[in-house]
């Protein structure tokens, strides 16, 4: 390092240390771009492809109110995609190398939308369960030290609160409704309690990445502590709904104030994640199809845009001439 | 006139019940594409026009709903009605193929309903009146988005060229529909309880027809064979399809609240 | 063994269940066919199988629907059940895709099912051998028209390989679900009411590989990942609109003779 | 004409008079080839095309025994198809060309299958009216001095007589059922009776082809003669339904014991005739595209029997070494 870098990096430690935001001219570490940009672009594929699971039941909506708040939700979640592809641009990497990471498999979405929407329940399931996990990831990340992250995760966790209200609003729904539907309600918490679980990540023993994220302030919490708050959390709501966790293991701890819950079988985790789950190359294709079948649109877009620019150029050269 | 001139007529519940189910098909349409657009920004777009016809689909089933009592509800005539019984244009029913087949339906559609609820702000039914003047500034949005996609495809690369003039092509002998008066429509003018949309043909054949030029598109709009039969029930097969999945729910769940 | 070992086991109901579902849902995909097929004569097979497939279907239905007693019948079993009660293999939900899916996803069924009704003939239940006994022909001449056609495009030209050998590789993770036990089937093998398929898994896999080999195709299926669910109703995002079709007109019309 | 052309003429003309087969060797007039030609293959595509409007129900299907009934029907009419192709290519016209005619719309097929399916009772509907039409006109093809073609229409008449009594039946069982059912067949009639009325085509004023299709004992009644006794024999079984016949003119008379009806709405026939009808491009289009992307399969198929010829061949050729 020269001088002149040595200044920069003690610099930015102060400022991390001070908690004062890291903004986009600023110095930084390379390593500490590499950490964003892979964190922020994960985290806008996950929006992105998350849309898919939720859309598979836009048109299938049981009433059009919820068909309204179920369409309005998934557009929400394309808006986050966008906030945060434009957070990493901030960063030096385009939407399209970020685009193309995904489609190449390159970069990683959450795990979570590798498993099928199969029900009505799991829609309200993934608001309240999915959603409310993310809102704990994401929550310290609105004091995240890079700013242009900080400031699209405050927006992102406002609406994501709504969103995870609007779902847990459904489940109760369902929960006071027929036979039918508390079996379907059920029937998705037995299915979705455990990949939610899952998405905190691997434990704390074998977690990496982690410990430079905690020291440059990206990350705040570990995963297990997030995984406990989380559990701690939604037990109360579950047995609102009335109803049974799938965990033979549950008990609550009156000495430490928290949930035992059983062990995480990290095999099926690992699996998804590998491409094993049930609808990986689903959403993959979906996304690559969207992005093959809009190309034309897109050259479109750009060429009549040149036009456009070149024809206002003339224009102005006539007037001139 | 007062309101119960309208109330207690079967031919004006048969009316906004078209304008309904025109909007909720379209709609249901335009949900097809969620997650699968061709750029994120234009994802977000189409969802938004679903969204904000949606909710006019609802402000008008709502008001059938009203005149039609007996318990109807808007998802009761949303959601289970027979095929037979919807009474949305032909245009809105058609697939979404791509991008510019989507685009050109949207255009056709939203030249002729900002002109249909300009034409409704004067009308007598101040219920109308005022969904209309809710929706107008949404639809004139979606006209502007679609005009400018079409002149952006017409006039993009000769790929888009070739793809957005035939999709016009396909789609010329739907866009007409909505100018031919059905026999509920029919009774509404003579009754004077509606205007002939014929009033705004010529308005609306000029401003397409401009459009069409700047997007270097070839069409005679105004001598296209026209496909009739939406308004009184008679559809295309791909209705039947759009119903199964918009109905599922509710015909496999009767009476359950959602 | 008397009958009524059988009669009262609700895991011997599923696993009937199971058999028809499997038949009726491959079926259904086969039927979409119909009209569309690459070959006027391929279009006739792929409703001939869809038809063989259709009364096997109904024999196990009819079989299930006898023990289940309560009034059920074929079609209450076929069209009246949720999604998560269908107990088909995932396999047979997967989209036809071009011909070449279709195909990989008729031989990889047809392989085991020939050796599933096999092993059928020499199970204890007289009735479950009987219909082994008579859908056993129409399943190998299934299993001929697939193998045959995993050679020619194969052993085709350079476009028909590739298509199928990605066809393959696409399909590779839900071909062994067959072979692994369901809650139910381990109850009855438990019981000695069925056999185990692990019995004839190694027969399975060395037909698999004799024809992939002869059809130029590199898979390797001993290894292969394997996806499972469908046999105790967790299914795929694509059964869901299987059964909009399916069920639509049992659903919109309820307690009507067809 | 040479003198062994006029032999042949007349020797052809005697065959006619009497009543003898023509046979594919045999000679033939051009004109007489090119209007069987032209009949069997529309009647062939009119089998193939014939196949989509009924197809659309079969995965909607009511029962099980239904879509068995259905989806074998259709098969049935995708072999009618063949053996058309069949009889056709026996007049020296090969099934690609026939094809190819159909796909670039010059040639036609029945406009009757540009009506859309639009509930189950038109799947009945079509069993008994269009059906019903058909085998009226093709009873006296059976007969028809080509020998391929009046063997075709022999088998083919006696399917189409059991597709027309599963039609009716069909319809016999709605007609009992509930009010909704009921319905659904009085709104089916009300769509198809007219269009079957003119699939016996234009009236005898006007009927162009008809004539020498008549000496050569190719066709044997007029338009108008066949289209009467389709409405004689008609109205008891719509009467038998509890149908209303959508035609206030409609009238017995006694005097000649045939039905009096209405005037047929002739510009609706050319129009969808000439393309306008509601489902003329998805028909074709669904023809196209099933030809079109079976290409690489016929591909396929023939590059593997090559190269099959070859080895066995080659393998020859070692055995012989």
């Amino acid at each position: 390092m020269s001088a002149k870098e040595i200044d920069f990096q003690q610099l930015f430690d102060e400022k991390i240390e001070n908690e004062v935001r890291i903004e986009p001219k600023d110095w930084m570490p390379d390593a500490y771009r590499k950490t964003l940009v892979r964190q922020i672009s994960q985290h806008a594929h996950s929006e992105i492809v998350g849309m898919l699971p939720e859309a598979n039941w836009i048109t299938r909506a049981p009433s059009l109110n919820r068909k309204k708040i179920l369409l309005a939700k998934v557009q929400d979640e394309a808006g986050h995609g966008l906030y945060l592809y434009c957070a990493a641009e901030t960063l030096g990497t385009s939407r399209i190398q970020t685009l193309n990471d995904l489609h190449s498999g390159k970069a990683k979405y959450s795990s979570i939308f590798n498993y099928p929407t199969l029900t009505w329940a799991d829609i309200g399931m993934i608001g309240w369960l999915v959603d409310g996990a993310a809102i704990l990831n994401q929550v310290p990340l609105c004091r995240a030290s890079y700013g242009p992250y900080a400031r699209a995760m405050v927006r992102v966790c406002k609406e994501e609160s709504f969103h995870q209200r609007q779902g847990y609003e459904a489940l109760v729904v369902l929960s006071k409704g027929t036979p039918e539907q508390k079996a379907m309600l059920q029937d998705a918490m037995d299915r979705w309690w455990w990949p939610t679980l899952m998405m905190f990540g691997p434990g704390d023993d074998v977690s990496s990445n982690s410990e430079l994220s905690m020291k440059w302030r990206i990350k705040r919490f570990s995963n297990d502590e997030l995984r406990q708050r989380f559990v701690d959390i939604s037990i109360p709501q579950a047995e609102y709904l009335g109803l049974t966790i799938p965990d033979p293991d549950l008990k609550f701890n009156d000495e430490t104030g928290h949930y035992e819950f059983g062990e995480i079988d990290w095999e099926e985790f690992w699996n998804v994640v590998k491409g094993n789950g049930k609808c990986n190359k689903e959403r993959l294709d979906a996304r690559r199809n969207a992005h093959e079948n809009g190309a034309w649109v897109r050259d479109a877009a750009t060429a009549y845009h040149e036009k456009r620019k070149q024809r206002e150029l003339e224009q102005e050269q006539r007037k001139n001439a | 006139m007062t309101a119960t001139v309208y109330q207690n007529n079967q031919n004006y519940i048969d009316f906004i019940l078209h304008l309904a189910d025109t909007n909720l098909i379209l709609a249901q349409r335009l949900c097809e594409w969620c997650g699968h657009g061709p750029i994120l920004e234009q994802d977000i777009a189409m969802s938004n026009m679903a969204l904000d016809l949606l909710g006019q689909t609802s402000n008008y089933y709502d008001y059938a709903a009203e005149m039609i009592g007996n318990g109807a509800t808007e998802d009761s005539l949303a959601m289970l009605r027979e095929e037979r019984e919807y009474k949305n244009l032909l245009l809105v029913e058609l697939p979404n193929g791509h991008f510019g087949n989507t685009v050109a339906r949207q255009f056709f559609y939203d030249s002729y309903h900002v002109l249909l609820l300009e034409q409704f702000l004067k009308v007598k039914d101040l219920k109308l009146q005022a969904i209309a003047e809710k929706s107008l500034k949404e639809v004139k949005y979606h006209l502007k988005w679609s005009s400018e996609w079409m002149i952006r495809l017409g006039d993009g690369t000769q790929e888009s060229h070739d793809k957005i003039q035939q999709a016009v092509n396909d789609i010329l002998p739907y866009v007409k529909e909505a100018f031919l008066l059905s026999n509920y429509q029919k009774a509404l003018v003579e009754e004077g309880l509606i205007e002939n949309p014929e009033a705004f043909k010529a308005a609306w054949l000029s401003k397409v027809n401009d459009i069409l030029e700047e997007a270097t598109i070839v069409a005679d709009v105004e001598n296209a064979f026209v496909q009739k039969g939406g308004k009184q029930g008679v559809h295309t097969e791909h209705l039947g399809f759009i119903l199964t999945e918009l109905q599922y729910l509710q015909r496999t769940y009767p009476n359950s609240q959602w």
